[in-house]
């Protein structure tokens, strides 16, 4: 083992398509970085964008957004949705010191197994480039820890 | 497994090498060639204009490509002979762009040194040649220099229609050079230095 | 309160066990995550197995186990077993949570120490998140024994006709005058060449006559509201301008109508109709329309011919569209395709070369009872072609034009071939780029009709011109092609070229979509619930998609895919109720404040704003479960059960390991 | 206002000097404002491709770089030569397309002291400009010599309707921009299927009786039509017909006389321009014939009511435009 740094990486789901391209991985036993944890929403559009921010304040490096294809959502349009709120999201965290590099959003179908992979496996390494979060960049250290956050604080734009 | 080379070797199969031809001919054209999504259909063959005097169609090219038959295909005829009408390009359902593809054919041709007829790269050269002297086109200097070479019988034919040009005001006696030749000079050196280590 | 929660970790044989070291989960498990619950941590084989679910049950019965983690493999595929398993034990089935150390860990990693240290990872946010968990019920709605199915061409007439005879109402909505749709067009269907009329006309009477079939003609759904069981639906009937009350259907009408009009729909543009017309003798219903865009009357205000010769004044020239509101369970979508517009393959000269026919021109022109009587001719009207070129694949299998093959066009092209040498004794060329006669009975028809001697030729057709090189093609039109097989390039002079033109969706397929709630491909056609599985249900509940409009098909594929939908509905019917996931969102009206920002996000329309109480609401039964809402909400009034805040954002402390006790590094 | 960056091409002072001379012509009346991109160089052509990828591009893009400093007021560079721009407009899209053959020219550009950011610039013909800016409105007011009475046929060639990386043109088959343009001058124009058929390009230099057989197709059908004249929109179309239809004609044994010139200069005409004014008289096929027919006077004729559709006929389909609604298509 080396010593570069190993990044810990909060996958987001889509149960009717990123979840199973992640599966279909499993299926197909492609090999991808260990170092992403998946959780399951039922939608990209579920995503609210403070699941990331108390991701990367829980000690995450870096967060991955997978949903439908534009056009393919399953209920209609929501990933749109999910798109916009993810740009939105990216400057919010360079506004916070965070290099937005470390949300990425990507597209993957459930028939996309070797995408989902291959993207998981270039997000490590993007992210490991970056190196460990550091939380606004004049700030101290330990600032951070009182930082907790709860969802629903954003303001919205309606859509 | 050596053996096994042999028996592909005697079977009529190409050599692994080889099988990068479509791959390397794809890196060398300029845009995405498409070229290995050619479905073999014919539109490209149906559509040329002067297929009747190439010695295969260009499908029958895309096809000898992918097996890897090098030398067969930098000897054909055909990329000298299309005329960049891009009717092909513009039906293919594919989407390959065909036209580039045959300027990278013949780039690998004349670096190869693989064609048959020398016309038409001695054509492409002398030009170049001239544009890289004076930075514009010098018709007279080019068709004078080509058909003393190429068609020296044609000359005599051509000389009304050559001194209807020039008596016209139509072909410039002398070139035209462009202000900044240095300047064009240079960049085309680094130019082709690059052209080497791509 | 503390959840009691177990952790059963499966080995499953090596596929887990050999990646992951499930013994070391299970300990850690028990030792790490006691502060949050977990009494009891367990390893076993197979989970899955009867005795692995007998573990479960028998510890949710005797330790009283409140919460339980299986770390096996996807949700997918043994949620509902586990569930199950403890809903037998009288637990609450939606406390019962999978984490996915299989297809996440051990089949994509193959580092044992890594992979065990994912899988606790894994672990750990399962259990944090089914603290978060609530016990959910799964709401059940009555079904509506009434069905809508939309466009009377044959899958639509088949799948009416097969829930009306089990003996459950249908309404058959079509937009055109008759029921009947392209097949009623055709005149030979192909491998067996049966008239179309013949097997098709009886049909179309026993839809127009069946007790238990609502025929709605000449109308379009303009709205549909509610969910599976219980959607209500508007229907637009536009003004036919015939009383159909008094009408008998005897065409005297249509024969002293002075306007004549090109007939674009039924004659496909190779013929005319009348300004008052059924679009063909067989129509069902027999009652004519008043095409109002064009008859005389409407434009110039005089006129009235068809109302001065009526025998039984049925003639209404103040009939107005009427809207109806039907209630039905369930929507069957039969919307069909639109034929590509061959005009914009312009190397092929349609629309430019007078002899240039589309595939349901020559339709119209090979059908006894079509412009010509069934005489195959040039555009003139009297010239029988001695030769005639069929192009395949036009606008299909082209990425500028449409991607997919439009899989009728091979087997039409060799229909159209035999009727041309059946009627004319021409010569025909077929062009193709591969024949795809893959269906029972179809190669045999390729066979036939190479017997019969018709020329086929490999290579997508080049362009058509009129442009000669020689005294040959003079005068006619030359098909320019790359013969592939020969390797030559090959201009045929022919007298006739007939373009098997693709299918594409419904140009307004997008929008007839979003009125139903159920999504379109990219290429355009209406998307299946699952391409294998279940081709004929959508991602909407209640809603079906049967024949073209699901995606380019022939007859026999869309009277079974017709016959199929209804058995699912006819399945829901029986069922009297349907059960709906508890999946979904609802609103805090305490903590609304009105914005109503998340008014506009719900595709399924499940969101109401209540103006009096300056609140908004979900419809429980209209909602999806999306969580779109729930994300926007900035009140935090909106929650989504399954997926709300507190689970997801445990889940992800979890997963972070934040619940560890002793902190570890 | 009208202005643009003209890249006006090698053969616009020498081979096609009748085709400069004619804009110069109509600059003014259309109130059209060409600045010259300051020290221009060769396009490469079709032959500078096929030697090489990095020089050619360079030297193409060499003159977008030029023209880039040029922006202060427009953006858009004018080629009238197909083949200038189509080498503009192609180095402009593959340098976007291959992000690492726009590094790579770039790097070449620098080299020089110069840089272009792809995309940064327009890249159209000139009859496009004419047609869609100017508009064929502005077009027929300023007509004041009708063409009534010639007959021509359009000749779009080759490389002006594709690949046509832009979506600028109506078809990539039959363009009807310059039967429409010609057809505001008030010419007869007639319907030629080999509009975008190829003059053999530089074929006749290489192959020559491939490109007599090329001519000879275009030629023949024009004459079979019954065109006085061809009119095209570009150099090296007009040079191939126009030069080397002799020598075709010796090849076939035929005696062609087809005059070819170019739009702008029956522009000019129909400006009222005199002939010398707009490079009448360097062409090799003379169009003195051809133009007598507008010289004269010719009473205006009434056009023939379409004569009534016999009954049997049958209907033909309306004909596709490339901005027809796609619910129009089949209802």
């Amino acid at each position: 083992m080396t010593d570069q740094f190993e990044p810990t990486i909060i996958g987001f789901t889509c149960n009717w398509c990123s979840y199973r391209a992640s599966d279909l991985a499993g299926t197909a036993r492609m090999k991808y970085a260990p170092n992403v944890r998946l959780i399951r929403l039922m939608c990209s559009g579920r995503l609210d964008p403070t699941f990331v921010l108390r991701a990367l304040s829980d000690g995450a490096d870096g967060v991955m957004i997978t949903g439908c294809h534009p056009g393919e959502c399953h209920y209609i349009e929501q990933n749109y949705k999910a798109l916009r709120r993810y740009l939105l999201l990216k400057r919010v965290l360079a506004g916070m010191g965070i290099e937005p590099e470390r949300v990425k959003l990507v597209w993957a179908s459930a028939a996309e197994g070797a995408k989902f992979a291959a993207e998981t496996t270039a997000f490590v390494e993007e992210v490991r480039k970056l190196g460990p979060l550091s939380w606004g960049k004049d700030e101290s250290q330990d600032k951070h820890s009182s930082f907790i956050i709860q969802p629903s604080s954003e303001k919205e734009v309606p859509a | 497994m050596p053996h096994m080379t042999d028996e592909r070797v005697r079977a009529g199969m190409t050599r692994e090498e080889d099988l990068s031809l479509l791959n390397e001919v794809s890196m060398k054209t300029a845009g995405v060639s498409h070229l290995e999504m050619c479905i073999q259909c014919g539109t490209c063959g149906g559509s040329c204009p002067v297929a009747a005097d190439m010695d295969h169609t260009p499908r029958m090219l895309f096809a000898m490509l992918r097996a890897g038959m090098r030398e067969e295909v930098l000897r054909s005829n055909t990329p000298w002979l299309c005329v960049s009408c891009y009717h092909c390009v513009v039906r293919c359902p594919q989407e390959v762009h065909i036209a580039d593809v045959m300027y990278t054919l013949k780039g690998m041709a004349i670096h190869a040194k693989l064609y048959t007829d020398s016309t038409a790269p001695h054509f492409s050269q002398t030009f170049v040649g001239m544009v890289e002297t004076f930075g514009r086109g010098y018709e007279l200097g080019l068709a004078t220099r080509h058909y003393l070479r190429h068609f020296p019988l044609r000359l005599p034919g051509m000389m009304p229609m050559g001194l209807g040009m020039i008596s016209k005001g139509r072909m410039a006696i002398t070139p035209k050079r462009i202000k900044h030749m240095d300047q064009l000079t240079k960049i085309l050196d680094r130019a082709k230095e690059l052209e080497l280590t791509s | 309160m503390t959840e009691r929660v177990g952790v059963y970790v499966c080995h499953c044989g090596s596929n887990i066990a050999g990646t992951v070291d499930v013994v070391d989960v299970a300990n850690w498990a028990a030792e790490k995550l006691g502060r949050q619950g977990v009494i009891i941590a367990r390893e076993y084989k197979f989970m899955c197995s009867s005795l692995g679910q007998e573990l479960i049950e028998k510890d949710i019965k005797e330790l009283g186990l409140t919460r339980v983690v299986v770390a096996a493999c996807s949700p997918h595929l043994h949620e509902k077993t586990f569930r199950t398993a403890a809903k037998n034990a009288g637990l609450n089935p939606y406390l019962v949570e999978l984490a996915s150390i299989r297809e996440q860990v051990s089949w994509v990693h193959s580092d044992k120490a890594v992979a065990t240290a994912k899988a606790k990872a894994v672990v750990s946010g399962a259990v944090s998140r089914v603290i978060e968990n609530r016990p959910l019920e799964e709401i059940k709605v009555p079904i509506n024994p009434n069905t809508l199915v939309v466009g009377g061409g044959i899958a639509g007439i088949q799948s009416a006709l097969e829930i009306a005879n089990a003996g459950f109402h249908v309404y058959l909505v079509e937009r055109e005058p008759s029921i009947g749709g392209h097949m009623a067009q055709f005149d030979k269907t192909f491998p067996t060449l049966d008239c179309s009329a013949c097997i098709l006309t009886p049909r179309m009477v026993e839809a127009g006559t069946h007790p238990n079939i609502t025929l709605l003609t000449w109308s379009e759904v303009t709205n549909v509201a509610g969910y599976v069981g219980n959607f209500h639906v508007t229907i637009k009937k536009k003004a036919r301008f015939i009383n159909e009350e008094l009408c008998t259907g005897c065409g005297i009408c249509q024969e002293k109508c002075p306007k004549k009009v090109i007939d674009d729909v039924y004659e496909a543009g190779l013929g005319y109709r009348k300004a008052v017309y059924t679009p063909f003798a067989q129509a069902v219903p027999n009652f004519p329309v008043m095409d109002k865009e064009n008859c005389t009357y409407f434009i110039k205000g005089t006129c009235k011919a068809c109302e001065k010769f009526c025998p039984t004044g049925a003639i209404d020239f103040n009939q107005q569209d009427e809207m109806l509101h039907i209630d039905v369970g369930n929507i069957v979508l039969a919307t069909g395709y639109d034929l590509f517009d061959a005009r914009r393959v312009s190397n092929y000269g349609y629309g430019r070369l007078p002899n240039v026919f589309t595939s349901l021109e020559f339709e119209r022109l090979s059908n006894a009872a079509g412009p010509t009587a069934g005489n195959i001719v040039l555009r003139d009207g009297k010239t029988v072609p001695k030769n005639v070129g069929i192009i395949h694949c036009v606008g299909s299998r082209d990425k500028n034009f449409n991607n997919y093959c439009s899989v009728i066009c091979c087997m039409q092209g060799l229909k159209f071939a035999h009727l041309v040498h059946e009627r004319t004794g021409a010569t025909v060329y077929n062009f193709y780029i591969d024949m795809r006669t893959a269906y029972k009975a179809y190669d045999e028809f390729y066979q036939r009709v190479l017997e019969e001697g018709t020329l086929f030729v490999r290579g997508k057709v080049a362009e058509v011109t009129d442009a000669a090189r020689n005294e040959r093609e003079k005068g006619r039109l030359i098909i320019q092609v790359e013969d592939t097989l020969a390797g030559k390039q090959r201009r045929i002079p022919v007298d006739m070229v007939i373009l098997s033109s693709g299918l594409q969706p419904r140009a307004d397929a997008k929008e007839v979509g979003k009125l139903f709630g159920i999504s379109c491909s990219m290429d355009g056609w209406f998307t299946e619930k699952h391409p294998k599985l279940d081709p004929v249900a959508t991602m909407t509940e209640g809603i079906y998609i049967v024949g073209c409009a699901q995606g380019p098909k022939d007859i026999p594929s869309s009277v079974a895919q017709g016959a199929a939908a209804s058995a699912r509905v006819l399945d829901k019917i029986l069922q009297k109720e349907v059960a709906l996931e508890p999946i979904k969102a609802s609103v805090d009206s305490a903590l609304c404040s009105g914005c109503r920002i998340c008014n506009g996000l719900c595709p399924f329309n499940a969101i109401t704003f209540i103006e009096d109480d300056k609140v908004t609401e979900i419809n429980p039964a209209l909602c999806q479960g999306c969580g779109t809402c729930v994300a926007a909400c900035p009140a935090g009034a909106i929650s989504g059960t399954g997926f709300s805040n507190e689970q997801i954002i445990a889940q992800i402390d979890g997963l972070m390991m934040k619940n560890l006790e002793p902190v570890e590094a | 206002m009208n202005k643009y960056l003209l890249y006006p091409g090698c053969s616009m002072d020498s081979s096609a000097k009748a085709y400069m001379e004619s804009l110069n012509s109509i600059v003014e009346p259309l109130d059209l404002h060409l600045e010259e991109i300051e020290d221009w160089n060769c396009c490469g052509a079709t032959e500078y491709l096929g030697i090489n990828l990095i020089p050619a591009y360079s030297l193409i893009a060499r003159n977008l770089a030029l023209a880039a400093k040029q922006t202060d007021s427009t953006r858009t560079v004018v080629a009238p030569c197909s083949a200038c721009y189509l080498n503009l407009a192609k180095a402009d899209y593959y340098m976007q397309e291959r992000p690492t053959l726009g590094a790579k020219v770039n790097e070449a550009l620098a080299a020089g002291g110069l840089e272009y950011k792809a995309g940064m610039l327009d890249v159209r013909h000139l009859i496009d400009v004419l047609v869609y800016d100017v508009g064929l409105d502005a077009i027929r007011k300023a007509v004041t010599h009708p063409l009534s009475g010639l007959k021509v046929v359009p000749y779009m060639g080759c490389m002006l309707p594709r690949p046509d990386y832009q979506h600028r043109w109506s078809d990539h088959e039959h363009p009807t921009e310059l039967d429409d343009l010609l057809r505001a001058l008030g010419a007869d124009v007639i319907d030629y299927p080999l509009t975008t058929s190829c003059c053999g390009g530089h074929m006749t230099q290489i192959g020559p009786e491939t490109a007599f057989e090329l001519i000879h197709r275009l030629v023949s059908d024009a004459d079979e039509r019954g065109a006085q004249m061809m009119v095209t929109v570009c150099p090296m179309c007009q040079m191939n017909i126009d030069a080397y239809q002799n020598e075709m004609n010796h090849f076939f044994g035929t005696d062609f006389h087809m005059p070819i010139l170019f739009f702008t200069q029956l522009m000019g005409l129909a400006f009222g321009k005199e002939p010398g004014e707009v490079g009448i008289g360097v062409e090799l096929v003379s169009s003195r014939n051809a133009l007598a027919h507008i010289g004269v006077e010719v009473p205006v004729t009434q056009e023939p009511a379409a004569p009534r559709k016999k009954d049997e006929g049958l209907p033909m389909p309306r004909r596709w435009t490339k901005h027809e609604g796609k619910k129009e298509a089949v209802k």
